[in-house]
């Protein structure tokens, strides 16, 4: 099981290296070769996740674990946390690389583009397994670079655009990480990042690590696009193909923004009180400034972009309440429920927001155009976008019996019982907002009339189009499933233990 | 060895000042390449032989990628474009520069000074690590060996920008 | 302080001074000799670096950058003349 | 032909480089040598045969040696014309007509002449070789000739011509 | 001794280099100053170098690099000249003569 | 600590450029610029005091080696920096062609 | 006239191959002096630049170049990821474990596996850098059209 | 248990099995949705004879008899799958069943609801989840049926063109925005309690927090039911889906399911503080008068009966704010009067629409001839709707004065004020009538227009549901106090008497004042064609010149100089909360999206700022 584990990254990685090579020679080779490879990571990552539990498993790359008693080489880390983002990451980039067999057949040079996605998912799997904070900032970079090219693949003006800013601020944001990391091993002459808490935990000055802990919030606080470092956000994720938007979106800043942002306040520092406050203000200004945002937008990708901002907004103020109960040391049930309504919004968030964008991808697709006032009237010509993105917009304006109902009431019952009734009723407000303009979506695509256009011509998406949106709008309904308390239990418990126990990642790799 | 370094840290402060502030976009290029091989310098003083001549290669082909681009613009291009910002902003960024600069200062106050880093992990990258690695480069060692896998994603990453390069540069995006 | 390190630091001081003439230019091709010269500098400051620490690998160094600034100059050069790198 | 010599020269610089004889390195030398050669013997020197001829190889010697004088000829030179308060300098381009004919040569004189005293060469076009001269003495084309080029013109036939 | 006899010709001669390359009026005669004094004067501490190790492998490095410096300043110098002229830069007002700008033309 | 000090001017430097030049191409050499302030004090900090350079002379003992990993990181970051700056430069010589300016204030179709 | 002037093509000719053996020999005395598969790698594209530079688009054909570049560097990584995973074969199931033995520190014929990856390493650096700086160059030729 | 178990899921599966069936085969989805509905009804008959029970998920899978599943999963169900059979919920689920079998019967020759994909696959999840919010115990089960209904609603309206699709838009959004309020509230009952389940909840609404739940939980209600200030969507649904939509949902369903909460929540899970019910006796007044008067002054018939939706609402929030049992009798039975005319009102409305394709009041006139049926029925429920007696309107809004006087009696504020209550409920029935003269002049009376000649009376299968809702208002009108009551709500309420200050002749005479007020009102604003009117009470043959003209109705009502000021802000939405946040909303919106100019520059400037005010914030 655990030789599997560098696997993740490994496969991606040669999966991208032959496409590029017998791409050229075998025709259509990577049309077949990519969904197998992410099919393959993705059947692996369930095998993990279902057979990990709340262990931990460590890998050392090169063999080298503990020499002197100090962890020398680069530790993979896999545990429910990383487990569960593996199975996200791998599950939604089949999906999107699926739609892609069709969707992408506009553009030219497929070839690059399938190595360009094979290579993210790999930059995004190292970052997750990651125990080391510089092996995680390869990795990291490794996923963001492919994004840059994959968001200017098209090569239009917008494209361009969007991708040089992302790419200035995204590299500011690896900068300020790079600097952090410097500081980090300035101060405690390690890279480890369970080593890094061992450290730190005996004793630091309070400016030092306040700086550190700013620098890491900016900067993956760029990368996971929390107001005020989001602007790229919008502009990358709207001008990306649709199925890289669903990727970005969906998936880039949950695994190298919110999850290692959550991953290194929860288990390489100790945490205090005022950084606590400091995340959940942050997520939530984010929640709602990007749902003001996003309400006013006629673009329907930039719409989707900024409601990712809110969603995320949403997320980071849920783990944040749960840092703030956390510590205070009491109220620790709660602490628990708001962090599992964190990481279910997590995931739920990756499943409908994929959805949006591969149905927003299908009405571009189809109309050739992102703008709500060119479209509508397209409920009875294009049956399943529109009832897909029906559900997925009901799914995210939280509305029963779909998933994002279910993490929002957790969220808000936590905040409640957190005694944070501003969060819960920004929250309610921010849901109504949510689905004031995801509304407005499925009035002005799909209800309404046609503004002059025929719809004669207009037909549904090719299959595995079609099929990718079926699929992830049942899970829509299916994860619904996880508000069981056991349910949840058996899928989010072992990560939340990782972060309730914030201590246990670092006694478990130093084996102390 | 800290005067040293701090002075040619100054001038490459200036050459970066400079590079920012050219009236062409060749000169600042060639800034800025001055201001890398500045840096090969410190490398080499202190003791980082590898990153001198990494950085040297580095921002030589840097150099030429840049003037690749430059050379692409028309030559009027390559006259200025006037950087103006308005009061408001310059007073913001001037606060936030100072406030920047003050934390740093803050935040380092504790820290090592220069020349007094202690070897805790890297102890093992340094005694004994020849018989470990073989390599007689200990940052050899370190990177082929130690972390070999961070030297992996590395020229992965190399690999991706030229695989970017290549993509964003085809002649049309879409049939 | 040894001779040598004094000469190392005026050495220095001379790739310094490099500086000035890019900043002053006036024209392009100022700057492009002075990133020259530069270079130059920089082995002699590798050779008599070499000699100080007793390290004989930093010559390796010297060496890259003869070649590296070289192809510097020589890209430089080029864009002078204004072809495209490739013409 | 021309893989050979550089076959030949890529090696013997390999050996100076790694000043090393153990096998290994012999082994390492030859596969790296090949593989340069097998790259880049198209782009090489076109005559190689001259590397043949070993009276080149003197000349060699004794261009060398006039060269390294006029070296330091030229920098003591440009040290006066530097160092003057007054900076004696009087310069231009001038033109000067060339007796060698292969390309080679023709560039190791015009280095050559770069390395020499106030003068470096500009361009070549045809048969003239232009030379940015920093203290035009004279404007007689037949004076430029000797004093820039003439030193050099004949060692340079002998061991690159 | 002789070594850093050497090396502290080098780097004399790469002072008055750096000098001319301030005090010369245009880019040729910058040229002049820095290619001939900063090639020499390096070489001449390639040579220090050269016989402080000796003929061991440090020593060699130092002897490949004088030919190979030679080589790529001259050149480096010619191809400033000429790209220089090219660009446009004029010849200083000092200058007397030009017989370059008819054969461009 | 001066040394630490003036090398985070120069990453403030890196950071005035970002924040005010328009060009995109100085954007790209900002970028540079923070970035070598990051490897500069990356290799400050690794630096020891009479330290020799890290590779070994097989022969000797009990010498003392600067740290070799901050060394290690920092060549690792310089590639990634020149991938970074690959990048930028094929998208701008892009944008270029299609706006016509290396302006970045010019090239915001992308607002609201 | 292609390229830059007779003077600067001869000595070109003459240097270029020396510069690539340079390369070379960074890589291979990656573990013993400084540089390794990245300096080597970028000096060798060098080489190639300096070529493309004196020479023009003539002496290279440069689209097919592109083409061999980027193939070139995508064997040389996917050889890397296999050198990783090479200690497999031997039964060990770690990834970048140096499977070769460790040799007589100093020498050319030592630190195990490390030589190797410099090697694919380097080849790799080179590739990836020629890819680039064709692409940019290219591209400029393509469209102007 | 079991049938309460079936009545939830069978309609729901068949439903989504409807799903499948392809769209032509529409005829057959109305003949299954009409089975279904039968079946539904009755079992729900069935229950309504069956005893009070709570059970659980667990305790319905022991009783049929299955094997208990070791899931884990299914003891997570069982925890929250709480129902209850008690005599509120039974009451509803009858009502729910018979109503909507009716409607699914109407349904079937409704061409506006057969054009729709999947109508009927929506109306039976809505039956189902109907029930399942009645008959759920667990706040939570409550809250997921009660979601569901929202998104069915949202589904039930065509959407097809600019304003039909906004309308659908504007009701999801204001029902959903209730919900996440909901949410709120319930978060805070479970903090407070410790539970969900309805049964086991009591809460005074002693503090700030309980009082915030409260009113949450009302929100919930008050949307759903379509009372001040969260009705607005009432109006523009009825206007714009298909009539049997609205029947079906607005007009019946919603109803008696935000009433049913209201219910449930004052008088079971919260003990309401005098200042709630004051603030509730406000709303109440304001629901009734507001909405009214917007009704008269309506063109569009459906939309002048969705105001009338609203309004109606008021009479039943008045009763639950009484909060005596009396009170609380009337409300639930003017729910349910109000479920059966004026479900009946929009069925009429759909087949005036269907048989004329008309929708404005003065593009129509003089059709009692050609639909005689339709006309009957109409009548019935107009004055049903206005509390003219022996109908049931009059009935429950004669409870509700009786109410109303009764609690004159305690000592509060709000019970000093019980005059204003009254005299404003009273205000509200006159305007009722006299808006309701103009719908059944403006559509059957009057002269017949040439255009409108060939109009025919609906098919039976419309007409027939139709008279039985008629039927329905005249019997809950005249056996009201010696059957309805007593079998029907004192179950629910507890018995009660009529005591007091009440007696037959008050009530006649606040009757009497209130149809004269109507006349009157109506006179006001049509001076013009009094005689008309005239034609309509003394039965004479109607002259061709004289007919109603709807428009002059309207700009002599709005000619009163203060009612003008008021009628043009309501038409700027000046009153519609859902308009004012949006209009807020945007403008925020477009406030941020203006910072984000598209240059680099700001946007860098803003991580760099944001960066160091964490600093500031964080070190100092
Ligand atoms: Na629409
Ligand atoms: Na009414």
């Amino acid at each position: 099981m655990d030789a599997l584990i560098p696997l993740f990254v490994a496969i991606p990685l040669i999966s991208a290296f032959l496409i590029m090579l017998l791409g050229k020679l075998v025709k259509g080779f990577h049309r077949y070769f990519a969904p197998l490879t992410l099919l393959a990571l993705l059947v692996m990552a369930v095998y993990e996740f279902s057979g990990l539990g709340t262990s931990s498993i460590q890998y050392t790359m090169g063999g080298w674990a503990y020499e002197g008693g100090f962890p020398v080489g680069i530790f993979m880390v896999l545990d429910g946390f990383s487990a569960l983002m593996l199975c996200i990451i791998n599950l939604i980039g089949f999906i999107a690389l699926f739609y892609s067999l069709s969707y992408i057949r506009k553009y030219t040079a497929e070839g690059n583009y399938y190595a360009l996605f094979c290579l993210i998912i790999a930059g995004m799997n190292g970052v997750v397994l990651s125990g080391d904070l510089f092996n995680l900032f390869v990795f990291l970079e490794v996923s963001v670079i492919s994004s840059y090219a994959l968001v200017a693949f098209g090569v239009g003006k917008t494209e361009l655009e969007a991708s040089f800013k992302y790419q200035v601020l995204g590299g500011l944001a690896s900068m300020l990480i790079l600097l952090a990391i410097g500081l980090i091993y300035w101060k405690t002459k390690t890279l480890n990042i369970a080593d890094v808490r061992n450290v730190l935990d005996s004793g630091y000055s309070k400016p030092f690590y306040i700086f550190i802990q700013v620098l890491l919030i900016s900067g993956f606080g760029l990368k996971a696009a929390i107001i005020p470092f989001h602007a790229w956000l919008p502009d990358a994720h709207s001008s990306a193909p649709s199925p890289i938007s669903a990727m970005l979106s969906g998936v880039l800043i949950k695994a190298v923004g919110i999850y290692v942002l959550i991953r290194l306040f929860f288990n390489m520092f100790v945490f205090s009180h005022e950084i606590a406050v400091v995340i959940t203000v942050l997520g939530t200004v984010s929640m709602v400034i990007g749902a003001l945002l996003a309400l006013i937008q006629w673009d329907v990708k930039r719409l989707l972009a900024y409601s990712s901002i809110s969603q995320i907004g949403l997320v980071v103020m849920a783990f944040g309440m749960g840092m703030i109960l956390l510590a205070k040391g009491d109220n620790l049930p709660v602490a628990s429920l708001a962090i599992a309504g964190g990481l279910y919004h997590l995931v739920n968030h990756a499943v409908f927001k994929g959805l949006l964008f591969l149905n927003a991808g299908a009405l571009e697709h189809r109309l050739d155009t992102r703008d709500l006032k060119k479209m509508g009237g397209l409920a009875p010509v294009m049956p399943v976008t529109s009832s897909t993105s029906f559900m997925a917009s009901m799914s995210i304006s939280g509305i029963p019996p779909f998933n994002g109902f279910f993490s929002k009431l957790i969220i808000i019952i936590a905040a409640i019982n957190g005694k944070f009734y501003l969060l819960a009723t920004l929250a309610v407000v921010v849901s109504i907002v949510t689905l004031a303009y995801f509304l407005k979506f499925q009035r002005f695509a799909f209800f309404n009339k046609s503004p002059g256009k025929s719809l004669e011509k207009i037909k549904e998406v090719p299959f595995p189009m079609s099929f990718s949106m079926v699929f992830l709008a049942i899970l829509c309904l299916a994860l619904s499933l996880l508000a069981f308390p056991s349910i949840n239990d058996a899928v989010l418990r072992p990560a939340i233990n990782v972060l309730m126990q914030s201590d246990l990642y670092s006694t478990t790799i130093l084996g102390l | 060895m800290e005067l040293t370094i701090s002075i040619i840290l100054g001038f490459m402060i200036i050459g970066a000042i400079y590079a920012l502030h050219a009236k062409d976009l060749l000169s600042a290029v060639i800034a800025i390449g001055m201001v890398g091989y500045g840096l090969v310098i410190c490398f080499l003083l202190l003791k980082a032989p590898d990153l001198a001549i990494v950085q040297i290669v580095v921002e030589t082909i840097t150099l030429v990628i840049m003037v690749a681009v430059v050379l692409d613009s028309t030559r009027s291009e390559i006259e200025t474009i006037p950087d103006r910002r308005s009061i408001v902003q310059m007073i913001l960024g001037f606060i936030i520069f100072a406030g920047l600069f003050y934390f740093f200062i803050q935040a380092i106050e504790n820290l090592d000074p220069l020349g007094a880093h202690t070897l805790r992990m890297s102890e093992i990258y340094v005694n004994g690590a020849v018989e470990k690695t073989g390599s007689v480069n200990l940052v050899t060692g370190v990177l082929f060996d130690f972390r070999a896998y961070d030297t992996l994603g590395e020229a992965v990453i190399l690999y991706t920008a030229a695989l970017g390069a290549l993509t964003l540069l085809r002649m049309k995006g879409k049939k | 302080m040894d001779l040598l390190e004094i000469l190392l630091y005026i050495q220095i001081a001379l790739s310094a001074s490099c500086l000035f003439r890019i900043i002053r230019g006036p024209s392009i091709a100022d700057r492009m000799v002075a990133m020259d010269i530069f270079g130059v500098l920089v082995v002699g400051i590798c050779a008599i670096l070499s000699i100080i620490t007793e390290r004989g690998f930093i010559l390796d160094i010297g060496i890259a950058w003869i070649i590296l600034s070289f192809i510097g100059t020589l890209t430089l050069a080029k864009y002078l003349s204004g072809k495209k790198l490739n013409e | 032909m021309r893989y050979l010599a550089l076959f030949i020269l890529t090696f013997l610089f390999w050996l100076l480089l790694t000043f090393d004889l153990s096998v290994a390195n012999l082994v390492a030398g030859g596969a790296a040598a090949l593989i340069t050669s097998l790259l880049f013997a198209k782009y090489f020197l076109d005559s190689v045969y001259k590397f043949l001829q070993p009276h080149r190889y003197f000349w060699l010697l004794v261009y060398l040696v006039i060269l390294i004088w006029e070296c330091i000829k030229a920098n003591i030179d440009v040290a006066y014309r530097v160092l003057h308060p007054a900076m004696p300098i009087k310069p231009g381009i001038v033109k000067v007509k060339l007796d060698l004919q292969s390309d080679f040569a023709r560039a190791m004189l015009a280095n050559s002449i770069t390395m020499t005293p106030g003068t470096i060469a500009v361009d070549i076009i045809d048969d003239y070789l232009y030379v940015h001269w920093i203290y035009v003495s004279t404007n007689d084309p037949e004076e430029y000739g000797r004093k820039i080029s003439g030193r050099f013109e004949k060692y340079i036939k002998k061991t690159f011509e | 001794m002789i070594s850093t006899i050497l090396i502290t010709i080098g780097v004399l001669f790469n002072l008055i280099g750096c000098i001319g390359l301030i005090r010369l009026p245009d880019v040729y005669n910058r040229l002049q100053s820095a290619t001939k004094c900063g090639t020499l004067g390096t070489c001449s501490i390639l040579a220090g170098a050269l016989f402080h190790y000796g003929l061991v492998d440090a020593g060699i490095k130092a002897l490949i690099a004088i030919p190979l410096l030679f080589f790529g300043a001259t050149v480096a110098a010619h191809a400033l000249a000429r790209g220089a002229y090219h660009f446009g830069v004029k010849l200083g007002d000092k200058s007397v003569k030009d017989d370059y700008k008819d054969a461009v033309k | 600590m001066t040394v630490y000090i003036l090398c985070f001017v120069l990453f403030l430097v890196g950071l005035y450029g970002v924040i005010t030049r328009r060009n995109l191409i100085k954007i790209a050499i900002s970028m540079s610029i923070m970035e070598f302030s990051i490897f500069l004090l990356l290799v400050l900090i690794g630096y020891i005091d009479n330290g020799l350079a890290p590779i070994v002379d097989p022969g000797t003992t009990g010498q003392v080696y600067v740290d070799p990993l901050p060394q290690a990181m920092v060549l690792t970051a310089i590639v990634i920096g020149l991938a970074t700056t690959a990048m930028l430069m094929a998208i701008a010589i892009r944008l270029y062609r299609k706006y016509k300016t290396f302006d970045i204030r010019e090239i915001k179709n992308l607002r609201g | 006239m292609e390229g830059m002037s007779t003077i600067v093509k001869k000595i070109t000719q003459l240097m270029a191959g020396l510069i690539f053996l340079y390369g070379i020999y960074i890589i291979l005395h990656g573990h013993l002096t400084p540089g390794g598969g990245f300096a080597g790698g970028a000096i060798i594209a060098g080489a190639f630049i300096l070529l493309i530079l004196a020479f023009g688009n003539s002496a290279l054909n440069l689209k097919k170049e592109v083409a061999g570049s980027s193939n070139i560097e995508s064997v040389a990584i996917l050889m890397v990821t296999i050198l990783a995973m090479m200690a497999l074969l031997f039964g060990i199931k770690v990834f970048f474990f140096n499977f070769l033995p460790k040799g007589t520190p100093g020498e050319l014929l030592s630190a195990g596996a490390i030589p190797l990856y410099n090697i694919f390493i380097g080849i790799e650096v080179a590739g990836a850098i020629l890819t680039i700086f064709l692409a940019l160059v290219i591209f400029k030729e393509e469209s102007s059209k | 248990m079991t049938q309460a178990i079936n009545i939830i899921v069978l309609p729901v599966l068949i439903g989504l099995l409807l799903f499948l069936i392809p769209a032509g085969f529409r005829f057959i989805k109305g003949i299954i949705a009409i089975g279904v509905t039968l079946i539904t009804g009755f079992l729900a008959i069935r229950l309504f004879g069956s005893e009070d029970i709570v059970f659980s998920l667990g305790d319905w899978v022991a009783a049929s008899g299955m094997q208990t599943p070791g899931l884990n999963a299914y003891a997570d169900a069982d925890k929250y799958s709480s129902f209850s059979l008690d005599g509120l919920s039974k009451l509803i689920t009858l009502f729910i069943s018979l109503l909507s079998l009716l409607i699914a019967v109407y349904s079937i020759m409704y061409k506006t609801a057969g054009a729709m994909r999947n109508y009927h696959a929506w109306f039976l999840i809505t039956l189902g989840f109907s029930f399942g919010a009645v008959l759920s115990n667990n706040l939570l089960l409550f809250l997921i049926c009660w979601g569901i209904l929202g998104l069915t609603l949202y589904r039930l309206i065509r959407g097809n063109d600019e304003t039909s699709s906004a309308a659908a838009k504007k009701t999801l959004i204001i029902i959903g925005a209730s919900d996440g309020i909901m949410i709120l509230g319930i978060a805070i009952i479970w903090r407070i309690t410790g539970t969900l389940n309805m049964d086991e909840i009591t809460l005074p609404t002693s503090d700030l927090v309980r009082t915030v739940a409260f009113l949450a939980l009302l929100a919930g209600s008050f949307t759903k039911a379509g009372a001040f200030p969260f009705h607005t969507w009432v109006p523009d649904y009825a206007e714009k889906a298909p009539a049997t939509s609205s029947a079906y949902l607005p007009a019946s369903l919603d109803k008696l399911l935000g009433i049913y909460f209201l219910a449930r929540i004052t008088t079971g899970l919260f003990a309401v503080g005098e200042w709630l019910r004051f603030m509730m006796l406000t709303i109440g007044v304001i629901t009734i008068i507001t909405a009214v008067m917007m009704a008269l002054v309506q063109h569009n018939y459906k939309r002048l009966l969705g105001f009338h939706a609203v309004s109606q609402v008021g009479y039943m929030i008045l009763g639950f704010g009484l909060g005596s049992l009396i009170g609380v009798a009337a409300g639930l039975f003017h729910m349910i009067n109000n479920a059966i005319y004026k479900g009946g009102l929009f069925l009429t409305a759909g087949a005036v629409e269907q048989q004329t394709g008309k929708e404005e009041l003065n593009e129509l006139g003089g059709l009692s001839r050609a639909m005689p049926l339709t006309f009957f029925a109409a009548l019935i429920f107009a004055l049903s709707i206005s509390g003219i007696p022996p109908f049931n309107g009059f009935a429950s809004k004669w409870m509700i004065y009786q109410g109303i006087i009764d609690f004159g009696q305690g000592i509060g504020i709000a019970n000093k004020l019980w005059i204003i209550w009254l005299g404003l409920a009273v205000l509200g029935s006159a305007l009722t009538l006299a808006s309701f003269i103009k719908f059944i002049g403006g559509i059957f009376l009057g002269r017949q227009r040439k255009e409108l000649s060939a109009v025919r009376e609906a098919s039976p299968v419309m007409w027939i549901p139709m008279l039985i809702l008629a039927m329905g208002c005249i019997g809950f009108g005249v056996f009201a106090t010696n059957q309805i009551i007593p079998r029907l709500f004192m179950p629910v309420t507890g018995v009660f008497e009529y005591t007091g200050i009440w007696d037959s002749s008050t009530v006649s005479l606040l009757v009497l004042v209130s149809i004269a007020l109507g006349i009157l009102i109506y006179l006001m604003g049509n001076l013009k064609n009094f005689r008309t009117l005239d034609s309509f009470v003394g039965g004479e043959k109607m002259q061709e010149e004289t007919s109603f003209s709807t428009l002059e109705f309207y700009k002599s009502f709005q000619e009163f100089k203060w009612l003008a000021f008021m009628y043009r802000k309501a038409k700027d939405k000046w009153f519609d909360l859902y308009d004012l946040t949006r209009q807020f909303l945007t403008w925020l919106g477009r406030l941020f999206s203006r910072a984000h100019s598209g240059i680099l520059h700001d946007y860098t400037l803003w991580v760099l700022a944001g960066l160091v005010i964490l600093l500031l914030l964080l070190i100092t």
